[in-house]
């Protein structure tokens, strides 16, 4: 049976500290832009922990809110694209065929979660930094356009891995970056076809919602409400 | 007899074609100039990358876009008046249908390099074009940019011929009254026209299937210019209205451009004869038709989104109409409505100047209302802690300034090899037989009165 | 080859001199009458009326069509990629596809009837006179048969031709 | 395969294949036999620690081949060898448990860096001009064998000074011993953020002299005072998952925290209940929580033992800590005092942590013992869902109090890894005390504030390249230590600390005899007793006798704040931010371009104001601010803060480095430089949260602000008419 891969994300366990962010760059080549065009509004993270305050001193609270690419099964980035730089695979990712890209940034402003970043030069390490970049993941080239991929290069890696072995994925052997690195484990990634697994479970939770459901993308990232206390 | 008419019009606008004054030439290397700082800033930026330009998250379209859909704007100015004058066959039309032709080609042609302009990767441009590469990967047609390519194709091929056709005739004219090499070429491009009934008929009933043809096509265009925005689920883009919305639009900063276009040629090639007072006024009429129904457009958008209160939309709502970009709006209407309804709804303001004047307020407007639509949206999209903000820098200006620079120098030009005014129509009109053409000849003597 | 013919000053000169061709017996297939501009409201000005090129404008746009609606499910069916939840042959934006290219279909074998009938494209005929683009209206007879030349001759000076010329 | 499948495999390849390198010169460089028969593309994965805090974090270390630029007998070239690519926890390790924070994600940048030392330097400027030249390794410990010489000729021994960063690893046992070989004092241990007070208060109450283990995950009611656990304090990594499990890894029970702060917290955001309180007046509300336990009779009085007993009127039931007392001190209304104090009987088991700002006052110990003491009197010590001590093994390094370094008599002066020219206030006059230290010599790998004034750089591994061992404080119930070999080949002509100081320790004219021969030895030799296992049931009876405790109990005075209230309005709060911690780690730009949790700012120091106090001082986010205290003056943009009290401003360490490479050498501001120099009364521990400011609107916004968040909140115009 084919996997569908889906991540659910525990408000009530995420404090918001910010490793997933830089394991997601350390994984992933995202480079850093510098504070120059950080200013100009073109840092890229492709998983950002949305914060936001709620109430005034001294009744305020604060929300955090992990939103990586949500893989929408009805993904409006993807029919806008013309060359298919971005579709849709049998495992419900959504693709970004990197060299395919043109670069008209129509995707990124389909996306309503502001997910999908521009590379708007050709992305420097100054060396030795330049080691660090995982071979398993392309280094993009100015005027494209890239997201979360769900770790698209460990997905495939277990995948082959496995059927070399000829024997089944099993639950929790494929973390994404950011899942691997929260130590709160709120963020939960694995086969939403397979009803056992543990994102399953708690894609079913009651506390269970998506993000931005009323527009009808579908995500494959189900967010579970943040519980409070009286 | 219409010896004498028939001449002094040939020769009146055979002029420009015949005699150059050193002021062509200044003006086409002024503008020529400006022109090439346009396509060097562009090297710039493929060079340096889109970092040079003010884009960033989450503003991913701006000026460029910005000026995509003013530009194919423009290109209504053409096609749709003429195509509607031909086909109710308003004498009035004579003078202004080929300058206003003019205009979509040009116009249309710049409109379509701003999609090029604005590629992340230009040189890879051609994976648009339907074509079985390589790897047998065609196009999508689900793609809103995909339709622009075909529509803006056929449109452009279309407003061709249509501008193209008419001009055989005015062709053999040159011909006939040229000789050495500007003889042999007119001669090339007159086709051996001579101007037979036959030749007539066939010319005339091939442009009214033209006529035909190319309204729908023209109100397509813009159609599917607005679907760039209206497929993406961005608060205000996300609207039915849009299609209609930009086809007025467009027609109504067309009829602007073509407006201010007219003017000047009437001043600058003398033209006062053939182009009267009453032209260009009938062209304001139209503007301040226009300029109507563009409020009733925005009236109705804003109206629903500001009643429906859909949080995402009123956050846009709210930035355009009291937020930063609030100057700019209020701009937009002043120019869009306030100046020219208060100009050409009063008799007496409605002079060829009060016309020009409105014409501008109005170009200027519409720029900014594509700028407004492209803009606040997708700084203000669905998540709040992804908001953002844009400031055009200089390598977008000047690309901007560039391709208006490029629009006079092709029209320059233009007029330099081609008689501006359609003479066999206009001599058609001369001598009309009483039963023919009562239309066009009330509009003739009202010209005349108030000329 | 040869050509008899005469200069009209307008239209009512011109009709008179088609007119004595037409007495004299000359078929309208060999009458030729060039002027500067349409001269509707004159009888002549009706000759060779009768066109195909509405049917075949329409014949374009419906190969047009045909085509695209071809082309589109071909291309989609070619590489049947899935996006956004959109069925691999999707009608609604094909639709838009189909419509430019039945539009472009029409307009193009409009243009191309258009040189092919009114026999546009080819080297100048022998019958044409530049005064025409004064505002003259030319009347003639190309290749007239030895035994018709003096009716012919008549029937243009009859519609009031100063001199006759020849080519 | 069809054309299907090979679409989607572009797509895969597409995203997961190396895109060829865009004109990169390793293709013109002589490529050397690798140094290794390594498999290409084939990754490994091998231990490690993170070193970056106290915490000792286990990382396992993905690793695999690379061309990497070398130069080999004076001929440049690249070389294949395998080097670490990605840092992931351990699944295994108690304290990291296969979780990691950010900066220990971004710790592999320290190896990469591209402004790391590569050879020995030796100063060929002026002191601090930052000018250094390329030395051998021979010549550069020659040099340093021949100041110790020169010391041990002249008899004075005593003026060799180790200045170390606290550290629980066993390298500061060899430089321990090395110095005691020599006749040298021990070394001198320093950070920003000390943690002194709270283990003296242990010591005092618990007879344990170290930092506790909060059990979380088994906690119901977990009460925190000013300890940012989840973000900076103590073992985060740890405590985060423990809070995740205390969330939702119990069954059918989800533990509640509150937060007592005044200023939020990473931990504050996440509480269920934020109570703010007046700036050094946390204790006090310990001791009424305490009050109305015992005034009810919830819990007996003499449960607490010793803790309570280090508590002035404990025995009598805290009768000057009444709710209503409370109120008045520290501004939390008595009826939330009575139900807080409820629900941490209800919510059994429940604890109270306590760290940060509270322990930064003049009467910090205070706090720290009160919060004990309520900890004795919830029962939570050493019970599931309390606080634990992880078994110790050997001594943690002495404190370093503010005076020794007005009167450091050092005449040679080793810095290993340690900035205090950054990290202490600039009234204690440090770098002008190290400028007048004759020699220094620092191990460290990066030219900072303070090793800018070394006379000699003796650049260490880093540490993967390099044995690497740690024997945590705190963080787990049971002991652990951690012991991993290097993960890849040295890039550089680096050496590890260790070897040299052993090495130094063979070369000195008398030399020093240590048991270990080489830098592997010292990380495997184990302390005695580090395998004592399982923490201790209850506290136990005698203090450490490391200090003469006064065992006298305490009573809660007013905390003193330097400058007066009338010029300096505002208490000033510097706190460790989330990217740079106590500012060590702000030369790595992943952290540099982390949002700030809070604020989302990258790449930025700034001053957080309450949003009325802005709007007082018609301050808008962006704008610059001055603020000024008795010390000093910096200039920073604002940030409009909800979570704050409104007489308090906040600012995060971490920027405003003078010396530490490209990426933070001048950026931002230091709060630190304008603290006042107010300690403990007891510990002498840097009072770092006792000075007041004053702050005035300095400017427009000018850009030095970078934030990545738009908007601050939700809704933002939630109830705005349209």
């Amino acid at each position: 049976m084919a996997h569908r891969w889906g991540m659910a994300v525990d408000l009530d366990r995420c404090t918001g500290c910010g490793a997933c962010v830089a394991a997601c760059h350390a994984e992933n080549n995202i480079p850093t832009v510098g504070p120059d065009q950080a200013g100009r509004g073109r840092a890229m993270h492709w998983l950002r922990v949305e914060r936001y305050w709620e109430g005034d001193f001294p009744d305020v609270r604060l929300k955090f809110r992990p939103v990586m690419c949500q893989q929408c099964d009805a993904a409006p980035c993807e029919p806008v694209c013309p060359t298919y730089a971005s579709h849709h695979t049998d495992e419900g990712l959504n693709a970004q065929v990197y060299n395919r890209c043109i670069g008209t940034r129509y995707c990124a402003n389909a996306c309503p979660y502001n997910v999908r970043f521009f590379e708007f030069f050709n992305p420097q390490w100054p060396k030795p930094l330049h080691l660090q970049l995982n071979p398993d993941v392309s280094v993009r080239e100015v005027g494209v356009m890239e997201k979360c991929t769900f770790c698209v290069q460990r997905i495939t890696a277990a995948e082959i891995d496995a059927k070399a072995g000829k024997r089944e994925l099993k639950d929790g052997e494929i973390q994404t970056a950011c899942a691997q690195s929260c130590a709160a484990r709120a963020l939960v990634f694995g086969d939403l076809n397979d009803p056992d697994s543990d994102v399953s479970r708690l894609s079913r939770s009651p506390r269970g919602s998506k993000l931005l459901e009323d527009l009808g993308t579908l995500p494959k990232v189900t967010y579970l409400d943040r519980q409070t206390q009286v | 007899m219409s010896d004498a008419p028939a001449n002094r019009l040939s020769d009146d606008l055979l002029r420009p074609l015949l005699q150059t004054s050193w002021r062509f030439y200044a003006l086409v290397a002024f503008l020529g100039s400006i022109v090439l700082m346009g396509l060097g800033t562009w090297a710039y930026q493929m060079y340096n990358g889109f970092g040079v330009t003010g884009i960033n998250n989450p503003i991913f379209w701006a000026v460029y876009v910005t000026n995509f859909v003013f530009w194919i704007g423009i290109s209504h100015a053409g096609m749709v008046i003429t195509a509607i004058l031909r086909l109710v066959n308003a004498g009035w039309r004579r003078p202004v249908t080929r300058c206003a032709e003019a205009i979509t080609v040009f116009a249309l042609m710049i409109g379509a390099l701003f999609p090029l302009i604005h590629l992340g990767r230009p040189w890879l441009f051609f994976w648009l074009i339907p074509y079985p590469s390589s790897r047998q990967i065609w196009p999508n047609f689900r793609s809103p940019l995909v339709w622009d390519f075909f529509a803006i194709s056929t449109y452009l091929t279309g407003s061709v011929l249509f501008l193209g056709l008419p001009m055989i005739p005015d062709f053999a004219l040159v011909r006939d009254r040229t000789t050495g090499w500007r003889r042999r070429i007119y001669g090339g491009l007159a086709l051996g026209w001579t101007g037979t009934p036959k030749q007539w008929h066939r010319l005339e009933s091939a442009m009214s299937i033209m006529a035909i043809a190319i309204l729908p096509v023209a109100i397509s265009v813009h159609t599917v210019v607005s679907f760039d925005f209206s497929m993406a689920p961005v608060p205000m883009w996300h609207s039915t209205i849009f299609g209609p919305y930009f086809v007025a639009g467009a027609i109504f900063s067309g009829i602007a451009g073509l407006l201010i276009v007219t003017a000047a040629l009437r001043k600058f090639l003398h033209l006062e004869e053939y182009v009267h007072p009453v032209h260009i006024q009938n062209l304001g009429k139209l503007l301040l038709l226009m300029s109507l129904l563009w409020a009733y457009f925005l009236f109705v958008e804003r109206l629903t989104v500001w009643y429906g209160n859909e949080s995402a939309e009123i956050a846009v709502l709210r930035v355009t109409q009291k937020g930063s970009f609030a100057p700019l709006y209020w701009t937009m209407v002043v120019c869009n409505f306030v100046m020219p309804f208060s100009i050409l709804s009063l008799k007496k303001l409605r002079t060829i100047t009060g016309c020009v004047i409105a014409s501008c307020g109005v170009l200027i407007g519409m720029w900014l209302e594509r700028f407004l639509i492209v803009v606040p949206s997708l700084g203000h999209k669905y998540l709040p802690y992804t908001w953002g903000t844009y400031r055009p820098r200089p390598v977008e200006i000047l690309i901007t300034i560039s391709t208006f620079a490029a629009l006079v120098l092709l029209y320059t030009l233009f007029v330099k090899f081609v008689p501006i005014i359609s003479i066999w129509e206009l001599r058609a009109a001369e001598h009309p037989s009483p039963a023919l053409l009562p239309a066009a000849a009330r509009e003739q003597a009202l010209g005349e009165t108030q000329a | 080859m040869s050509a008899v013919y005469a200069m009209y000053p307008d239209g009512d000169a011109a009709q008179r001199a088609v007119d004595g061709l037409r007495a004299a017996g000359f078929a309208d297939r060999d009458i030729t009458v060039i002027s500067a501009q349409p001269m509707e409201g004159h009888e002549f000005s009706e000759m060779n009326k009768a066109t195909w090129l509405w049917h075949i404008a329409s014949a374009g746009g419906f190969l047009g069509l045909c085509g695209s609606t071809w082309f589109v499910q071909m291309t989609e069916l070619a590489w049947p990629l899935q996006t956004g939840n959109m069925p691999i042959v999707a009608w609604w934006p094909n639709l838009i596809i189909i419509f430019e290219m039945t539009m472009l279909g029409a307009i193009l074998a409009t243009v191309v009837t258009l040189l092919v009938t009114a026999g546009l494209v080819r080297r100048m005929p022998a019958l044409y006179d530049p005064e025409v683009s004064d505002g003259k209206i030319l009347v003639g007879v190309a290749n007239p048969a030895e035994a018709s030349l003096p009716d012919l001759e008549r029937a243009l000076r009859a519609g009031g031709a100063a001199q006759l010329r020849r080519s | 395969m069809d054309r299907r499948d090979f679409i989607k495999l572009t797509a895969i390849t597409g995203t997961s294949a190396t895109l060829a390198g865009c004109g990169n010169p390793e293709h013109q460089l002589i490529r050397f036999v690798p140094d290794e028969d390594i498999v290409p593309g084939i990754a490994e994965w091998k231990p490690s620690v993170c070193p970056l805090c106290r915490a000792g974090c286990g990382v396992t270390v993905r690793v695999m081949d690379a061309d990497v630029d070398t130069v080999r007998n004076g001929q440049a070239g690249v070389v294949a060898m395998s080097v670490a690519k990605k840092l992931e926890g351990q699944p295994a390790h108690p304290i990291s448990q296969g979780g990691l924070c950010p900066r220990g994600q971004a710790s592999i940048q320290v190896t990469y860096h591209p402004d790391r030392i590569t050879h020995p330097l030796k100063r060929s400027g002026a002191r601090g001009a930052g000018e250094f030249k390329e030395v051998t390794w021979d010549e550069a410990v020659a040099e340093l064998v021949g100041q110790l010489d020169t010391l041990a000729a002249a008899g004075d021994q005593t003026s060799l000074t180790y200045l170390s960063r606290p550290r629980c690893s066993r390298r500061l046992a060899l430089a321990a011993a090395f110095l005691e070989g020599f006749g040298a004092p021990a070394p001198i241990g320093f950070e920003p953020f000390s943690e002194d007070v709270l283990r003296r208060a242990n010591a005092i109450s618990f007879g344990h002299e170290q930092l506790p283990t909060p059990d979380i995950a088994r906690s119901r009611f977990v009460i925190a005072f000013g300890a940012d656990f989840l973000g900076t304090w103590n073992s985060p990594v740890a405590q985060n998952a423990a809070y995740g499990r205390m969330r939702q890894g119990q069954p059918q029970v989800r533990g509640k925290l509150v937060q007592v702060e005044s200023r939020m917290s990473l931990t504050g955001a996440n509480a269920d209940e934020w109570v703010p309180v007046k700036p050094g007046t946390e204790g006090v509300l310990a001791l009424g929580l305490a009050h109305v336990i015992l005034a009810n009779k919830l819990r007996p009085a003499d449960a607490a033992g010793r803790a309570g007993a280090a508590i002035d009127g404990w025995a009598g039931g805290l009768a000057d800590y009444t709710p209503a007392e409370v109120e008045t001190i520290t501004g939390v209304a008595a009826m939330r005092v009575e139900r807080l104090a409820r629900e941490l009987i209800d919510f059994h088991p429940s604890v109270a942590i306590i760290g940060g700002a509270p322990l930064a006052h003049t009467n910090s110990l205070f706090h720290a013992l009160a919060v004990n003491a309520l900890n004795g009197l919830l029962g939570s010590v050493g019970e599931p869902g309390g606080i634990f001590f992880t078994p110790q093994a050997g001594p943690q390094p002495s404190a370093l109090s503010p005076q020794p370094f007005d009167k450091l008599s050092a005449k040679v002066l080793l810095l290993d890894d340690v900035n205090p020219v950054f990290g202490a206030p600039k009234a204690w006059k440090v770098r002008e005390t190290l400028e007048k230290v004759p020699f220094i010599a620092s191990f460290g790998s990066f030219i900072d504030d303070t090793s800018v004034l070394a006379d000699l750089i003796l650049p260490d591994h880093s540490f993967l390249e390099s044995w690497v061992d740690s024997t945590p404080e705190s963080g787990s119930i049971e002991a652990v230590t951690t012991v991993a070999g290097p993960v890849m080949k040295p890039l550089y002509h680096t050496r590890a600390t260790p070897d040299v100081l052993i090495e130094l320790a063979g070369k000195l004219k008398a030399p020093v005899a240590l048991p270990w021969k080489t830098a592997e030895e010292v990380a495997k030799s184990q302390p005695p007793g580090a395998a004592r296992s399982s923490a201790l049931r209850e506290p136990q009876g005698t203090p450490s006798s490391s200090r003469g405790e006064r065992l006298a109990p305490r009573k809660y005075s007013e905390p003193t704040f330097d400058g007066d209230a009338a010029t300096y309005p505002f208490h000033f709060l510097p706190y460790a931010s989330q990217a740079f911690a106590d500012g060590s780690t702000a030369h790595l730009p992943w952290l540099q371009e982390m949002p700030d949790p809070l604020t989302s700012a990258m790449w930025s120091s700034w001053v957080e104001l309450n949003p009325l106090t802005a709007e007082r001082l018609k301050i808008a986010q962006g704008d610059l601010v001055d603020i000024t205290s008795p010390y000093g003056v910096v200039r920073a943009p604002a940030v409009i803060f909800p979570g704050l009290a409104p007489d308090v401003v906040a600012m995060p360490v971490g920027q405003g480095h003078e010396h530490f490479t490209r990426y933070a050498t001048g950026r931002g501001v230091n709060p630190i430089g304008i603290l006042a120099p107010a300690t403990d009364e007891e510990t002498g521990a840097l009072a770092w949260a006792a000075t007041r400011v004053k702050i005035a609107r300095a400017g427009d916004a000018d850009g030095s602000l970078i934030m990545f968040a738009g908007e601050m909140r939700e809704h933002p115009h939630g109830h705005e008419t349209r």
